[in-house]
């Protein structure tokens, strides 16, 4: 019994001693934990949408399309709207979800596309993160591009033996993009400098 | 050999085969499809039958010299592993992925395991699955035809039969082409896009006759191997005749022929029993089946074969036949 | 001296991944590139040389029935601080290493060395062990992860800065994927054994490779007994 | 009316090369008495009879030499008179050695006093007969050598209904039986109708391999009137046809259990020769001392089938047929697929020399055991439905337990999977240790 | 319904525990040397990845993350897998002796095995619910005995094979683990 | 400070929750067993490989003092463990001196002809029961290692078609005494040097025509010996390790050289 009594008593101490070692470090690195979490974000966000000298982020509007919520982040310059970000995931990607980050020009062509996470096969499908491809999106809108894989009559060339995942990131950019366009009102009424009504 | 007698266990007679001989048999079953092979690929048949036979043979006697072993390429058994790794590449494959493709088949996936007769896996079929996956690119870029184009299939694809099916169905659409009697004929004769080896199932077929004539290969793994992939597009084929093809293209399309006839029946990657050779057969030809359906790859009878080497051995285990006159029970084979 | 010895000794006569064959499982996941098996191999070095100094200095305060819940309960601390701390300064490395940091808690090194050598040795020198076995195993993940990216990327990268690149090489994918893991660690453990067994026969003494894992000092399975 | 065909086809078989018109067309010759015999003790199944001489006695034909060490074992007779020179223990046909008996014949061939015929065996009590089989020191003629006494008194409680006559004579090259058939078809049946009555068994089926057209014709046409239910049974040539199991359910369709005797599906299978030899000693009164033995292959000059006294060195029966043509580089006691492979033709015949091979370098198969490469063959061709590949392959690992899980002590060596077997491999040879290692485990325990 | 089947695909099948996420790879090389022996590390496997999942979903859901306290994930799995995986030993053996027999060994070998803690870090990752949890524990555990005991079955051959000296043991067994791999990337895109 | 008193207290009381709860289970649910099954679990290695042949190193343990399991299965282990086991379990309890195995028979392919070429599986077992081995001596090493084969060190070697030990080694665990089939592997002290390295029970003439370094029962050697160290045992001539001897007159006297020195 004793020695039952022991181990208790001493797994608590040990525990207890553990816990507060961690809460001491999580305070020290839960800031920079933060911040490397929202820069990673907000990088992306530079990525896309270079010229803008607000911060999107806090602009961001939501929209509520079929129950499922988008968020797209507001460019603005002294000029007024620039365009927008958003982040857009497919899940018909080959290893599993992709997700992208689109900056979209204010009269609705794609400025650029970046690709946030994937799980394609690398030196295959993995090219979806390269240049040459995303480039492509680059200048095409809603209305003048057939937004498919040039392998199912589009205009989009995918990455050879890796249709798949061109077809995915394609749809993932129209899907938001779609959006976008579809809901000019809801970006309209920004200005150069205060907060969207 | 000294004056004495020889003294050894009965029997004191055998059947006079050898494994060498047996190679051979496979060596001349496959003559027909390398004939069809360079008079469909040309140059490019002979370029990679020629590198992978090399390098097959080279490398088996440079693995076995460096492990201190006799050299052991008299037993043909490297010929042939590279003649099947060579009838499974696209004819546009540069050379040297061919050797890589050979050695590894070799090296790896056989005398790491101490040569033949104690490889787990098809070395053909793993370096080719290994040279699908390292290169995909490559290995799945088909050329044009140097005869005639064919009628009915897209003459401008590059694409195989299969290959145009798993695009069409994943991106939603029809069929990209009718399946009539000409077609078929097409398939049957070779007239398709695919590695060079398996176009022809015509020529496929009269080796996998000879080789079942001289027995080196029984009826049971070809046979449960064709007629389960048979009945699997079958049943698709009645439930929706829109989106899958008959059971005679996906018997004769790809490296169905090929796979049933030559490396689904390598003795050493296959079952024993009879029983089980059926069970490796069907087995095999399911998962054909479901990566062709199913599957990121639009064939899939490597992975198929692959597949089942691995569980041969636990074929084996359970459809060990019962001791005549022993009872029925399953008490011992766990 | 005996400080040195202990020091040296992961390196090669007791690599923790080419002669005891143990941690397997990050062995084979992360070493996709050289820059991830550092991370790993640095990560893992930081909490076995933390436990291993916490372990040696408590080794006497912790009854034996307790000592493997306990040394389980240290290393985790280790474990997640390290996660935190990448958390918030390598941000991508640990988003690429992912859930191979947590699993450090359950890899048969740290626990093995804490149960075997720190348990019974003075601080200085299980710290010494904790560093021999961690630059080992980091030395391991670095070979394996520089073997499997020049083959299956074609180039070497360290932190976007230093690149090495096989030209006119078409990349084996095959080597950064799975079974590139298994096959890659495979051939260069017979490599190794091959050596050392040249060099033992020039010792005139016998070598044997690894038959099974080494987990004989990872006692882990005795948890709370 | 023809013989029938039988119909039940039992697992695996294989078809070797016969080699039978070597000595098929030989008249059995007898052999005159050599300068000396060597008798062994250990003629039969079971332990080696007890030597009841010694050095310098004299002895006269059917004196008993050597009598039985317990039920399952045999009495042994000097084969000619003459004087006892040396009994030592000396190497046998299949390698152990056994005491033997060494008589320097005195050329007379006198029979001992007390030959008693019985020409009406038919009044004979059961227990009658099978005394004066057991006296005969009868074992078995077709290789194995059971004592037929003991075959022919079953447990009470077991009933026999059939008896079959094994003349399938499947292993290559040999030719006794078949010319025992041919020669002695009358006596054959009579000894039959002998055992069937000591057995009380109503059916008789002499089998026959459907390749030994006149034997089966001569079996046919000698069957007596007073043979109940009595019929020549044409089997597919295939070896092993001769092999008790297989030829049973050939027969008769029943299926002896694994690990059982024939005896527990009713049947009794006694080879021809044997039951010759029961004749002789039932109606003459005269004890085993001479069997036909088939001396042939590629090196006999004339190869022929050979009456000879037990005990005549393999030397004498190779002189006797003309020596041998060119080098030697095997010499096999029985026949190829189960005989002993001699060193050298010291040896003499026993109960069991049913055949005498000297072949040839270019008819011997070297084993060069090269690595299973899982064909499958054996596995097919076991008439025991065995995996001789994985056996192997165990009792090359010295796993002993695997190898009796895979039922290693059902092989009978037959030696079908190692004729099969492209990779050379010595499969029977691993069966035989792996036998005597799972004996010698079973006892210890 | 055919989300849980494609759940239970893509973890037996397509992201196999072992072969592909290189979780479990010490029970994987060390008990697969007889058939036997593997079939009862699968059940103990088995059992235990389920019951992990069980267990450490409440815990993250209803513990940790009400209280903030995410961060302590590791530590409070592991503690709580490998006491839970204890007690159910202890009183395996007291109430049941005969399947404490049959799997009592190999349950503290896995308690603190990396697919047992990496199936709960995932549930969490992948945000999964309760019952999606559990079933995923439930699959990736039928994953990791599919592979080992296919694996097994190669083993026996393997331990039977002849490789040169330098690759016998553990190096023979990662090539053959790396060819039956490769041998699962066929199900790659069976489930996306 | 809250944070890291809530985060304190949670782990600690986990930890307090889970070896409560493990303490309790541990009283009220135990299982009386022989103390000794995990005596012998803490000293076997703990690898759970399965190489003994049980499910793993608490089986093993059990079966050890349960069934009587032989001690010496546990390869990964090696001497030590066996010497560990040996101790606790008192099995070789008296301080024994040191043994190690010794091949009797010197005839190797140069000296002892063959009878027969003999064809067949490389095992002597396998070679023995076809025609008797195919050693003209039928006493002889036949030479195909089984010996070798079963021996856990490595310590036998196969030079010029037989077998010999190598002393220093030889850890005693005499599993090439019982592989052999013509027995002629005996355990010996491993001080002792002069060894007859011959089996043969054959007379003289019949030793002299199968081998060129077999004993033929001279008896020379015994009579330079004064306390009967090597005696007759029919025709052969043997050590009686009992009894010490340390003289080269043995050696020197035996016309066929099969006394020797180690």
């Amino acid at each position: 019994m004793k020695e039952s009594i022991k181990l208790v008593v001493v797994l608590t101490i040990i525990c207890t001693i553990a816990g507060a070692l961690l809460a001491v470090v999580k305070d020290v690195t839960s800031e920079s934990m933060q911040a490397a979490a929202q820069k990673e974000k907000n990088d992306a966000i530079k990525k896309v949408l270079p010229t803008c000298d607000n911060d999107p982020v806090a602009d961001a509007i939501a929209l509520d399309v079929n129950g499922i919520v988008w968020t797209f982040f507001v460019a603005r310059d002294s000029n007024g709207f620039l365009g927008a970000a958003f982040e857009s995931t497919s899940s018909k990607g080959y290893g599993g979800d992709i997700a992208i980050m689109v900056g979209v020009n204010a009269n609705g062509t794609v400025q650029a596309v970046e690709v946030l996470s994937h799980k394609e096969t690398p030196g295959l499908g993995a090219w979806i993160s390269g240049e040459a491809f995303r480039s492509q999106f680059v200048g095409r809108s809603i209305a003048d591009t057939s937004w498919a894989v040039a392998k199912d009559g589009g205009d989009i060339d995918q990455i050879t033996a890796a249709t798949i995942s061109s077809r995915a990131v394609t749809e993932a950019v129209k899907a938001g993009l779609d959006i976008y366009t579809a809901h000019p009102k809801s970006f309209s009424h920004i200005s150069a400098k205060g907060a969207p009504q | 050999m000294s004056d004495l007698t020889i003294v050894s266990s009965s029997p004191h007679a055998h059947s006079g085969t050898s494994v060498q001989r047996i190679m051979l048999d496979v060596i001349v079953a496959m003559l027909p499809a390398l004939a069809a092979a360079i008079y469909f690929f040309g140059w490019d048949a002979v370029r990679l039958v020629s590198a992978c036979v090399l390098a097959c043979v080279a490398a088996e006697a440079v693995a076995r010299k460096w492990m201190g072993r006799d050299l052991g390429v008299y037993d043909l058994s490297a010929v042939i592993t590279g003649m099947l790794l060579a009838f499974n590449l696209p004819p546009s494959l540069p050379t040297w992925m061919a050797v890589v493709g050979s050695v590894f088949a070799i090296v790896i996936a056989k005398q790491l395991f101490g040569g033949i007769g104690y490889n787990p896996f098809n070395p053909a079929l793993a370096g080719r699955v290994m040279l699908l996956i390292s290169f995909p690119v490559f290995m799945t870029s088909w050329s044009q035809w140097v005869i005639p184009a064919p009628i009915g299939i897209d003459a401008v694809t590059t694409a195989t039969p299969l290959g145009l099916v798993k695009t069409a169905v994943l991106s939603g659409g029809a069929l990209p082409f009718t399946f009539n009697s000409s077609t078929a004929l097409q398939l049957f004769l070779g007239n398709q896009n695919g590695c060079i080896g398996e176009v022809s199932a015509a020529a496929l077929l009269l080796g996998g006759l000879y080789l079942l004539w001289r027995r080196c290969i029984s009826w049971h793994i070809p046979g449960a191997y064709l007629g389960t992939v048979a009945i699997f597009s079958g049943i698709l084929w009645l439930l929706n005749p829109e989106q899958n093809l008959s059971p005679l293209f996906h018997v004769l399309a790809g490296g169905l022929m090929l796979g049933a006839l030559f490396m689904a029946t390598d003795m050493v990657t296959s079952p024993v029993t009879k029983r089980g050779m059926l069970v490796f057969g069907a087995g095999c030809g399911v998962l054909t089946m479901l990566i062709r359906k199913w599957g990121g790859y639009p064939e899939g009878v490597s992975f198929a074969i692959i597949l089942m080497n691995a569980i041969t051995p636990l074929i084996n285990r359970a459809t060990r036949p019962r001791v005549f006159g022993g009872v029925k029970s399953g008490k011992k084979t766990s | 001296m005996k400080f040195w010895k202990e020091l040296v000794k992961g390196l090669w006569k007791e690599n923790p991944i080419f002669r005891l064959v143990l941690g397997m499982c990050p062995a084979l996941a992360v070493t996709t590139s050289v820059e991830n098996s550092l991370g790993m191999g640095l990560a893992a070095t930081f909490v076995l040389i933390c436990s291993n100094a916490v372990t040696s200095l408590l080794r006497n305060l912790i009854p034996a029935k307790v000592r493997i819940p306990c040394f389980i309960v240290v290393i985790a601390t280790f474990v997640t601080i390290v996660d935190m701390l990448m958390d918030g300064f390598a941000h991508e490395l640990h988003k690429s290493l992912g859930i191979f940091i947590p699993l450090i808690v359950v890899n048969c090194i740290i626990l093995g060395r804490a149960e075997a050598f720190a348990s019974r040795h003075p601080l200085w020198l299980s710290i010494a062990d904790g560093i021999g076995m961690g630059a080992g195993f980091t030395l391991g993940l670095v070979v394996l992860g520089a073997t499997r990216e020049l083959l299956g990327a074609g180039s070497i990268t360290i932190w976007g800065h230093l690149k090495w690149t096989l030209v006119g090489y078409e990349p084996m994918i095959l080597m950064i994927l799975a079974p590139g893991g298994f096959i890659a660690l495979g051939c260069l453990l017979g490599g190794m054994n091959h050596l050392q067994a040249r060099a033992a026969k020039r010792r005139g003494t016998i070598f044997s490779p690894p038959a099974h894992l080494d987990c004989r000092s990872c006692t882990m399975c005795t948890f709370g007994k | 009316m023809g013989a029938t065909i039988a119909t039940f086809r039992s697992p695996g078989g294989i078809h070797p090369a016969y080699h039978k018109d070597l000595a098929a067309e030989q008249a059995i010759r007898e052999m005159p008495l050599p300068s000396a015999l060597i008798v062994s003790m250990s003629q039969h199944l079971g332990k080696p009879a007890i030597p009841t001489v010694k050095k310098g006695d004299s002895v006269l034909r059917g004196q008993v030499i050597g009598s039985p060490a317990g039920f399952i074992s045999a009495a042994v007779h000097a084969p000619t008179s003459g004087t006892v020179k040396l009994v030592a223990a000396t190497p046998t046909a299949s390698g152990p050695r056994a005491d033997a008996i060494t008589i320097d014949p005195d050329g007379e061939d006198t029979w001992i006093d007390g030959i008693t015929p019985c020409p009406d065996w038919r009044q004979l009590e059961k227990a009658d007969i099978v005394n004066r089989i057991a006296a005969g020191g009868i074992s078995g003629m077709g290789g194995a050598g059971f004592p037929t006494h003991v075959k022919v008194s079953p447990p009470p409680e077991t009933l026999i209904d059939t008896l079959i006559l094994n003349g399938a004579e499947c292993e290559p090259y040999l030719t006794a039986d078949y010319r025992l058939m041919l020669e002695h078809a009358a006596q054959i049946w009579e000894g039959a109708l002998i055992i069937a009555r000591a057995l009380d068994a109503h059916t008789i089926r002499v089998a026959i391999e459907d390749n030994k057209p006149a034997a089966i014709a001569a079996m046919q046409a000698a069957i007596p009137a007073e043979a109940g239910d009595a019929a020549v049974v044409a089997l597919k040539t295939e070896y092993p046809q001769g092999a008790e199991k297989q030829q049973i359910f050939a027969v008769t369709g029943r299926t002896v259990p694994a690990g059982g005797l024939p005896l527990s599906v009713g049947v009794v299978v006694e080879n021809v020769g044997t039951t010759l030899a029961v004749w002789d000693a039932v109606v003459n009164g005269r004890p085993l001392t001479e069997r036909v033995t088939t001396v042939t292959g590629g090196s006999i000059v004339q190869p022929a089938n050979v009456r000879a006294r037990l005990g005549t060195t393999y030397a004498d029966l190779v002189a006797f047929c003309g020596g041998t043509t060119g080098p030697v580089a095997k010499i096999i006691s029985g026949g190829p697929m189960m005989g002993f492979a001699q060193a050298d033709t010291s040896v003499a015949t026993t109960k069991t020399t049913s055949g005498l091979l000297l072949l040839g370098p270019d008819a011997v198969h070297a084993y060069e055991s090269q690595p299973c490469v899982s064909c499958g063959r054996c596995v097919g061709v076991c008439p025991m439905n065995l995996m001789p590949n994985e056996l192997s392959q165990f009792l090359e690992a010295e796993d002993y337990e695997a190898a009796e899980a895979y039922n290693v002590m059902d092989c009978m060596e037959c030696g079908c999977c190692a004729f099969e077997c492209p990779a050379h491999r010595p499969l029977v040879q691993h069966m035989r240790r792996g036998k005597a290692q799972v004996m010698l485990n079973r006892r210890k325990q | 319904m055919t989300e849980y089947v494609l759940l239970i695909i893509g973890a037996v099948l397509v992201n196999n525990f072992v072969l592909t996420r290189f979780l479990g790879i010490c029970p994987f090389l060390g008990v697969s040397k007889k058939l036997p022996t593997a079939l009862g590390m699968c059940g103990a496997v088995v059992f235990v990845m389920t019951a992990a999942a069980l267990v450490t979903w409440p815990l993250q859901h209803l513990v940790l993350e009400p209280l903030g306290l995410a961060y302590l994930q590791t530590i409070a799995f592991i503690l709580v897998i490998a006491s839970f995986v204890q007690l159910v030993d202890i009183a395996m053996k007291k109430f049941v002796p005969p399947l404490h027999a049959a799997l009592g060994i190999f349950l503290p070998l896995i308690t603190t095995n990396c697919a047992v803690l990496g199936v709960s870090v995932l549930n969490v990752q992948l945000q999964y619910g309760f019952l999606k949890a559990v079933v995923f524990g439930f699959a990736a555990s039928l994953g990791f005995s599919l592979a080992l005991i296919i694996f097994t079955g190669l083993r026996e051959k393997i331990d039977r094979a002849n490789p040169p000296k330098a690759f016998q043991g553990v190096a023979i067994a990662l090539v053959t683990a790396g060819l039956l791999s490769l041998a699962f990337m066929g199900f790659a895109g069976l489930v996306k | 400070m809250t944070p890291i008193l809530a985060t304190s207290l949670t782990i600690g009381g986990a930890g307090l929750a889970c070896s409560g709860l493990l303490a309790l289970a541990a009283r009220f649910l135990s299982v009386e067993e022989d103390p000794r099954v995990e005596e012998v679990t803490n000293i076997l290695p703990g690898a759970n490989c399965g190489g003994c042949g049980f499910a793993g190193c608490a089986n093993y343990a059990e079966a050890i003092i349960v069934d009587n399991a032989a001690i010496n299965l546990c390869a990964p282990g090696g001497a030590d463990v066996l010497k560990s086991l040996a101790d606790m379990l008192g099995q070789t309890a008296q301080a024994a001196e040191h043994k190690v195995a010794i091949v009797l028979c010197n005839g190797d392919t140069a000296n002892a002809p063959r009878k027969f070429e003999y064809n067949g599986v490389a095992d002597c077992h396998a070679a023995h029961a076809i025609g008797g081995g195919d050693k003209l001596c039928s006493y002889g090493c036949l030479g195909y290692a089984s010996c070798a084969r079963v021996c856990p060190v490595g310590a036998i070697e196969m030079t010029g078609g037989i077998a010999k030990v190598h002393p220093d080694l030889c850890i005693s665990c005499t599993a090439c005494v019982k592989a052999c089939p013509r027995q002629l592997i005996k355990m010996v002290p491993s001080a002792r040097t002069i060894h007859v390295l011959c089996s043969s029970k054959d007379k003289g003439p019949a030793v002299k025509k199968a081998c060129k370094v077999g004993c033929i029962g001279c008896t020379l050697c015994t009579k330079q010996v004064d306390d009967e160290q090597i005696k007759m045992e029919g025709f052969l001539a043997v050590v009686d390790y009992a009894k010490p001897l340390d003289s080269d007159a043995p050696i020197e006297k035996c016309p066929t050289h099969c006394i020797v020195r180690t």
